[in-house]
């Protein structure tokens, strides 16, 4: 089970310095930062001297090479655009975009799990088929059009909630959190469901799917013939045996999840990561575009991880060494 | 014909099943729509000369102030917005369909040959994947889209739009076909006609492509319909982000955007109109890949 | 001004960018510049009509015996630290500004020098003469010499941030009370501000919102009182919705196309590659001629767009009244003038525009790309973020391009200078000329209306450059960008004409 | 007591109801094990299914009635049959591997059964479990208990299993197929512990299985199903031993003895074709014998298998599938190769087919030698010379593939014949020889039998020319009927072309019949090797005599 932990880590390691690779060598293409350094009435030779002092002359694999050490060194260099920090910058969005990302798959769970439940249980119902056709229509919407009609429907007509922004926040060693103020989950509720919507479905069908399987494997007939409460059947039997699997593929999607957030917040001016992504890909700042994509990868990394442990801690068959 | 639908399963739940009938019927005419724009359509969208800014902002023929010339009105460029959606329809068809087939050849490929050499070149394909995973979709298309941008001499950028998008999706999709290329050619491995195959000597090549390959074509099919759903969800993602096609060859994603500028202006029908048509395509597709799924998991039924 | 001294007033307003720092000499960009006038004052500043006014410095006039002017200081002018200003403080403000690592250095050009001549009067000597120079330093703005000393930022921060980055220490009506970059910035009053405070807010929140939909809802849904801009589509929606109101105004900012005038041949065409048919006046005109900006207007602009005739709209100094026709929509003339050319039946050629720089940036190309095909001008269009614009632009990749332009100084020697004299990278002349139009009378003149004093003079010479470059269509000027501003019923404010937002000029009813 | 009466069961499709089991009865009596004995397809599994109640969607019962002493479980409602299910009736299926919850512990899905049924405190239920499973035969149970299911071995499993239906006293149990996954050993204690409680307890036990012995070992009475309906049913001794019914009769006569070898099984012959069609085949794989026989030698042959990797330091523990294998197989006989599951055969027939490179050891076929696994040519000839029957022929015929493909296949590939016309009349003649229509070459592979499709898997592997047949467990997952004339085409095809064979089975009964030379494999390494009819009658191994004891036979003097 160590070396089984360790293989994965070291997985993740090759995962991380292959993204660092390419966010850095791609990113190196997007577009001359120099000019969006710059004011309209800077002159070449200015421009050109600017670009020395930077670096970008060097050698391409010089660069690289700087790049990846500084990041080692927790040095993750300086903003082309703010010329702050760019640890700091990334680091002071993290927290947005992950209570974001956590809230929008809590929903996702919340509501998804229960619905793949019923649906697999009671396949011919009406419900059933009115939920399947219902979530069918919202993954057709593209998400920045869910979002916009969530602000005017309820931003805008109704005026229940906020359009943008995280409302009131509250610092928490350092983190900056929307949990603890009703504000805070006020703002944060559309945002979240728009960003959970694809996720529910997901996982939905997943559930179902899975839930489906599940009860017609012979250990729920057994359980059946045995006269086993029909709720602790449904529930402790097949409902734990689904959700092995399905914790893989929620863990593979949260990265999606993270990612995907760049289309909520900016719709909804959410002042995450995502938001700053997007800020960076137009000032063409490449540090911050080259470290977020590193974070990105080191999210799902750690949260693969994350499922590999709870698998471990889920099956008793990857816990407990066979005896036969 | 009892016995003949008998004898095609397929096909008898296909005439049995409402919704994946009006699916497949909607896409059918979505896919025609397309296919024979440039025929139906009243103007070419792509033409600049075609259409007049003068005719700009007109809406559909039921309202006030409409041209009955144009059915469902005309955008802010006076293009109409029927011949819009169709030469649009047909790019995002184009898209999704090239993203997908890119996808599919590479992933399959990759797939069946990381199944049946199984050990190191099975690690590698699947470092090479979760590589490719740790960088979603979306910020692989924003990636490729970067580095277009960056080598690509700007003369050509515009006319490698297109192909641009296209591989940036299709970089997006190839894993999932990978990934259950591979796990379904390990389970057709330990197959015994498989087997008979390798030990007759047969080329690794015959034995993944000519014996494997149709055996799992199934779901593979299944992974088709819903990669092109979110193939072209993807690309007008792209387009509302700014990175998608420019809007003078709009894809049904660019029409989107264009169309958001319109939310509140009171020309709803640019935004509208362009919306439920692709959700109306995305569904049908979505539709369609639920009833094969059914199809080839008989147990889910 | 009646709710003045009234109880605490959060005024929150939103605009597309946030500014990237608030160090006043880092970089020179709009947001930023706009932004840090409410914090920073310069020597003199502009009122709400534009005009020069004084500020920092009371008055000023040219220096005696040498090219310069000298600026008699304020007195009794305390940094918002509490640190009084003196001419110290100026000085070290401009070597700090025109510093290599200052992105604003440029305006500095003509300076050869800077002496203080007591603690309250500096002079600013000049190259040559430049009756214009107190105009175009309105944006210089003054820092605290032993504050920015004490931390560590006597320079702009070039590749990492210093404490001015974001710390401020201005003379200004507000200052900073909290920043969060891109997210939150908050402004309070300054109470020991010299001038007479003509507002009511006691705390300022501004939130950059990129998405003007987003910007659009939280105003209509009552979180921000102000957005600026608001898109043009979503006037009437705003305006007809109870306590809100829509400021309508010019910008000074003239949108145009320009034309590759030295290249020898298209780069984009697929029928005529040996020749550049934008090298014949005749074909200048017809494409100006082929450009209906009534329905522009009328379906992009929604009737808010004034025609432009020249570089410059009336109302800026310098505007030449004797040429305010432009070319009208005729695509007979224009066909006709094309055969004249040579080219019965157009040509194509490429076209380039931004699509996130101007309004409708995007869709203007879009539609003249239309009108042009109507006369056989087969534009081939391409847009790009304005990223990538500049380069583009910079390394002659163009036929034809759409630009547009504020003159800095609000005068019309400003285009002249940039856009219209002959490339000089010596003399730092024709810098944004990309399709370097070249005129030996134009080129002839500029020097002789930068150092004209006399206004009839300087005027009639700017009505010759005017006239030959209308003549010889060197631009094709469109219009004039309008400015619109959205804000609660309750909120008075004033638009100016530089899209700079005034906090000083607020109040919340 | 249960009491079946006229039970029919439907399964409404989309062409009209399906009878799946039509006016069957039956009556078991408390402690009483009742046999219900079939070949797939008779419907013994769904007359279990619909006492319990559990019948697959959409099926229903149709007519008749079923009364569990006085209860008629027609009427009862979906919770009150929920409830009665292993407080009164209780089942034991097939596969201990997949009838167990693999996340939750022995412990827990006890004391749930328990306490579904009987309303005591979880350490009340949590004694009767241990207890229970002290009875059952687990040692040590208050420890072994706390175990995950994944920590039993298969036959212990089955044992939770049992336990897990008894664990509530009911008065039926119903066991489908509860001995099939196990292998004789584990058979035989499973069945004992079945016998102790029917007799013990009084538990009465509907016993369904395919196999004859198990009946005849374990059975008091016994019901003979065909095609959803009633053959035959009587005390055990005179169902098997003198049956009434001809199917039964037939069936008993496919059954192959332990104790004996038969030349040929009585069976109709499948006549589907005249055998005249095979002429051309025949013809063309006599004239393909220019190597006469072929034997295979294996001297010292060792597999071992890399385990899974553990630690970083160590390096992964070795399984040894085969240890120092020698064996002589004489060309033109057949050597029969008997052993549990997991002793090696398979991977013996791999290691010759070249699919398992061994680590020690040589093979010789005829008098070269073959080289291992990868460093085996694509193009050497053994790998024409060497084909294989497999076990399972639903997944040893490629389904996308017609017939015809499949089976021209080795023609084309091994260049035998150049023309495509030739090439399919060829195929067609050799399924005419295997006993198949020759028009079945259009078809596809999931429009035919079991059967059917082993005899194309046979042709396909003729088609070869080969010199050497590996059949692996060829009949293994066939009916006796079908497996008695699988194995007659076998016997047939060997004398008449001189092929050598090795036959790979788990059924000793089976390989008496077909070898003339058995080997016994165990663990990997050889136990016994001989004459088969000195091994049968006078086994040297101690192994082979425990096999031989354990696996059930009908008595001697039931057999005609």
């Amino acid at each position: 089970m160590v070396y089984f932990i360790l293989k994965r880590m070291f997985q993740s390691v090759f995962v991380m310095l292959a993204v660092a690779f390419l966010a850095f060598s791609l990113f190196r293409f997007v577009g001359d930062p120099i000019t969006q350094m710059t004011g309209v009435e800077t002159s070449v030779a200015d421009q050109e001297r600017l670009r020395e002092e930077l670096g970008l002359n060097d050698p391409f694999v010089y660069q690289f090479a700087r790049f990846t050490g500084d990041m080692l060194k927790g040095d993750f260099g300086f903003s082309y655009r703010t010329r702050q920090p760019v640890a700091d910058m990334i680091s002071s969005r993290i927290p947005a975009t992950l209570e974001l990302g956590v809230v929008a798959l809590i929903i996702s769970l919340l509501v998804g799990v229960p619905a793949g439940v019923y649906t697999a249980l009671k396949p011919r119902g009406v419900l059933t088929q009115a939920i399947l056709m219902t979530t069918l229509v919202g993954v057709s919407i593209p998400t920045f059009v869910i979002g916009i009609m969530l602000i005017f429907i309820f931003g805008v007509q109704l005026g229940w909630l906020p359009t943008f922004g995280r409302g009131g926040t509250v610092q928490i060693g350092g983190w900056e959190s929307s949990l603890f103020m009703i504000d805070g989950w006020r703002a944060l509720l559309l945002p979240a469901i728009t960003l959970g919507v694809y996720q529910l479905t997901l996982t939905m069908r997943l559930v179902r799917a899975e839930m489906m399987e599940v009860m017609r494997t012979d250990y729920i007939r057994f359980a059946m013939a045995r006269g086993v409460p029909m709720r602790r059947l449904h529930y402790k039997h097949a409902l734990a045996n689904t959700m092995v699997p399905v914790i893989t593929i929620i863990g593979l999607q949260f990265g999606g999840v993270i990612a995907f957030s760049i289309v909520t917040e900016s719709v909804f001016q959410w002042p995450g990561m995502g938001l700053l992504f997007l800020e960076s890909i137009r000032f063409v700042d490449i540090p911050v575009m080259g470290v977020y994509l590193v974070v990105i990868a080191f999210f799902f990394v750690l949260v693969n991880l994350i499922v590999d442990l709870l698998y471990v801690a889920i099956d008793p068959r990857l816990r407990i060494k066979d005896v036969s | 014909m009892i016995a003949f639908l008998k004898k095609y399963e397929g096909l008898w739940l296909f005439v049995h099943s409402p919704a994946a009938m009006i699916a497949a019927l909607l896409a059918a005419l979505i896919l025609l729509g397309a296919v024979f724009a440039p025929w139906i359509a009243l103007v070419d969208p792509y033409d600049l000369a075609s259409f007049s800014l003068f005719d700009g902002l007109l809406p559909p023929a039921w309202e006030d102030g409409s041209n009955p010339k144009y059915l469902l009105g005309t955008d802010d460029q006076g293009r109409d917005m029927i011949s819009s959606i169709l030469y649009g329809a047909r790019l995002s068809l184009v898209i999704g369909l090239s993203a997908l087939t890119i996808a599919a050849v590479l992933g399959v490929g990759l797939g069946l040959a990381a199944g049946y050499y199984g050990g190191r070149f099975d690690a590698i394909v699947m470092r090479i994947a979760d590589v490719q995973l740790a960088l979603p979709a979306i910020l692989t298309a924003l990636l490729i889209d970067g580095i277009a941008r960056g080598i690509l001499p700007t003369a050509i950028q515009q006319d490698l739009r297109v192909a641009v998008l296209t591989l940036a999706i299709a970089l997006s999709l190839w894993v999932n076909f990978a990934r259950t290329a591979r796990a379904s050619t390990f389970v057709q491995m330990n197959k015994e006609y498989v087997q008979a195959a390798i030990m007759m000597g047969q080329h690794p090549l015959r034995v993944m492509f000519v014996h494997i390959l149709p055996n799992i074509l199934g779901p593979l099919l299944v992974i088709m319909t819903v990669d092109l759903a979110s193939a072209i969800l993807l690309e007008a993602t792209l387009s509302f982000l700014g990175i998608g096609l420019p809007a003078d060859s709009p894809s049904l994603g660019t029409l989107i955007r264009i169309g958001m500028q319109f939310l509140l202006s009171g020309e709803w029908w640019i935004l509208w109109i362009p919306t439920v048509f692709l959700v109306v395509l995305v569904v049908s597709i979505n539709i369609l890949g639920d009833f094969l799924r059914d199809v080839f998991n008989p147990r889910l039924r | 001004m009646s709710a003045m001294g009234a109880s605490a007033e959060t005024f929150r307003w939103a605009s597309t960018a946030d500014p990237q720092t608030m160090d006043p000499h880092a970089v020179n960009s709009a947001p930023v510049l706009s932004f840090l006038n409410n914090i920073y004052e310069g020597l003199v500043r502009r009122g709400q009509d534009m005009s020069i006014e004084p500020s920092l410095a009371t008055s000023w006039e040219p220096l005696t015996g040498e090219n310069g002017w000298r600026f008699h200081l304020r007195k009794d002018v305390t940094f918002q630290d509490g640190s009084a200003f003196t001419a110290e403080d100026v000085l070290f403000s401009y070597q700090r500004a025109s510093d290599e690592a200052a992105d604003v250095r440029s305006w500095f050009a003509p300076v050869s020098d800077v002496r203080i001549v007591d603690e309250f009067t500096i002079d600013f000597v000049n190259t040559a003469p430049n009756p214009l120079f107190p105009d175009s330093i309105a944006n210089f703005m003054i820092l605290d010499k032993d504050w920015a000393m004490a931390n560590d930022a006597a320079l702009p921060a070039r590749d990492a941030e210093n404490f001015a980055t974001m710390n401020v220490n201005g003379t200004g009506p507000f200052t900073l009370a909290s920043r969060d970059p891109g997210v939150r910035t908050t402004l309070a009053p300054n109470a020991n501000w010299w001038d007479e405070v003509n507002h009511n807010v006691t705390e300022a929140v501004f939130t950059p919102i990129g998405n003007s939909a987003t910007g659009l809802a939280a105003l209509l849904s009552g979180e921000i009182d102000f957005i600026q801009p608001i898109p043009l589509q979503d006037v009437a929606q705003v305006e007809g919705r109870d306590g809100f109101k829509v400021l309508e105004g010019e910008e000074t900012r003239v949108i145009m196309f320009g034309f590759g005038h030295e290249h020898e041949a298209l780069l984009y065409s697929s029928d005529v590659t040996d020749t550049n048919p934008f090298t014949d006046p005749r074909v200048r005109l017809a494409a100006a001629h082929a450009l209906d900006l009534a329905s522009i207007n009328r379906v992009l602009f929604r009737g808010k767009i004034d025609p432009a005739s020249q570089l410059v709209p009336a109302g800026i100094s310098g505007y030449s009244e004797a040429n305010q026709d432009r070319p009208a929509f005729d695509q007979d003339r224009a066909k006709e003038l094309l055969a004249e050319a040579g080219y019965p039946d157009g040509f194509s050629f490429g076209l380039k525009c931004p699509n996130d720089r101007y309004i409708n940036d995007e869709a203007l190309c879009r539609a003249a790309a239309s009108m042009f095909a109507a006369v056989g001008l087969n534009a081939e269009l391409s847009t790009g973020p304005v990223r990538d614009y500049w380069p583009q632009l910079r390394e002659d990749d163009f036929d034809m391009y759409l630009l547009g332009w504020s003159p800095g100084t609000f005068d019309m020697e400003h285009p002249i200078r940039f856009l219209m004299h002959s490339q000089d990278d010596e003399r730092k002349l024709g810098s944004w000329n990309f399709g370097n139009y070249s005129n030996a009378r134009v080129d002839e003149l500029l020097p002789l209306i930068q150092q004209e004093i006399d206004p009839a003079a300087r005027q009639a010479m700017i009505d010759e450059v005017v006239a030959v470059t209308q003549d010889e269509v060197a631009y094709i000027p469109l219009y004039t960008q309008p400015l619109i501003w959205a804000a609660k019923d309750n909120i008075e404010l004033t638009q100016r004409a530089d899209n700079f937002f005034m906090l000083r000029w607020v109040s919340v009813n | 007591m249960l009491t079946i009466k006229d039970l029919s069961v439907k399964f409404p499709s989309r062409f009209g109801d399906i009878t799946a089991i039509e006016d069957v009865d039956m009556v078991i009596k408390p402690g009483e094990i009742h046999g219900l004995v079939g070949e797939s397809g008779a419907g013994k599994s769904t007359v279990g299914a619909a006492v319990i109640g559990l019948l697959q969607s959409p099926g229903y019962v149709a007519n008749g009635t079923l009364t569990l002493g006085d209860t008629d479980l027609r009427t009862l409602t979906p919770d009150q049959a929920h409830v009665m299910r292993g407080d009164r009736i209780s089942m034991i299926f097939q596969d201990p591997q997949t009838s167990l919850n693999p996340l939750m512990t022995i412990e827990d899905q006890l004391i749930e059964t328990i306490q579904a049924h009987s309303d005591v405190s979880v350490s009340a239920a949590r004694k009767r479990a241990v207890d229970l499973l002290e009875e059952i035969g687990i040692k040590n149970a208050a420890q072994r208990i706390k175990a995950y299911p994944h920590q039993f071995s298969g036959g212990m499993r089955q044992r939770v299993v049992i336990a897990l239906a008894v664990s509530t006293d009911p008065e039926l149990i119903i066991a489908d197929e509860p001995t099939t996954a196990l292998d004789v050993a584990v058979q035989s204690q499973v069945l004992d512990l079945i016998q102790r409680l029917a007799k013990e307890r009084q538990i009465a036990f509907m016993l369904i299985t395919h196999d004859i012995g198990v009946i005849a070992q374990v059975a008091d009475r016994v019901t003979v199903m065909r095609k959803g309906r009633v053959m035959e049913t009587g005390g055990t001794a005179q169902v098997l031993g003198t049956p009434k019914h001809p199917y039964t009769q037939a069936l008993m006569d496919a059954v192959p003895p332990l104790d004996r070898k038969i030349d040929r099984f009585q069976v109709p012959e499948a006549d589907e074709a005249s055998r005249d069609d095979g002429d051309l085949a025949e013809n063309w794989l006599l004239e393909g014998q220019q190597h006469d026989l072929t034997g295979l030698s294996l001297q010292n042959l060792t597999v071992r298998f890399a385990g899974p990797r553990t630690s970083l330091f160590r390096k992964p523990p070795h399984y040894v599938a085969l240890d120092d294998v020698t064996l002589n197989i004489k060309p033109g006989s057949i050597m029969g190769l008997v052993g549990e599951s997991g002793s090696g055969k398979s991977t013996l027939a791999k290691a010759i087919t070249g699919l398992v490179t061994p680590n020690a050891g040589t093979m010789t076929l005829g008098d070269t030698a073959l080289p291992f696994g990868k460093s085996r040519s694509r193009h050497h000839p053994s790998r024409q010379l060497v084909q294989m029957v497999f076990q399972d022929p639903y997944s040893s015929l490629n389904s996308r593939h017609r017939i015809g493909d499949i089976l021209t296949e080795p023609l084309r590939f091994y260049g035998f014949v150049k023309d495509a016309t030739e090439r399919e009349n060829l195929a067609r003649s050799m399924l005419a020889l295997v006993g198949m229509q020759p028009d079945a070459i259009t078809k596809y592979p999931h429009q035919f039998s079991g059967g059917q499709r082993q005899r194309i898997a046979v042709a396909r592997a003729l088609l070869a020319r080969p010199r050497f047949l590996i059949c692996d467990e060829p009949t293994s997952a066939l009916d006796v009927s079908i497996q008695a004339e699988i194995l007659n085409l076998l016997k047939d095809l060997q004398s008449k072309f001189g092929l050598t064979i090795l036959f790979i089975s788990h059924n000793l009964a089976v390989v008496r019949q077909m070898a003339d030379e058995t080997a016994v494999l165990r663990h990997g390494k050889i136990e016994e090797i001989g004459e088969t009819d000195a091994v049968y009658t006078a086994p040297t191994a101690a192994y082979t005599k425990s096999l031989l004891e354990l696996t059930p036979v009908m008595p001697t003097s039931w057999q005609a």
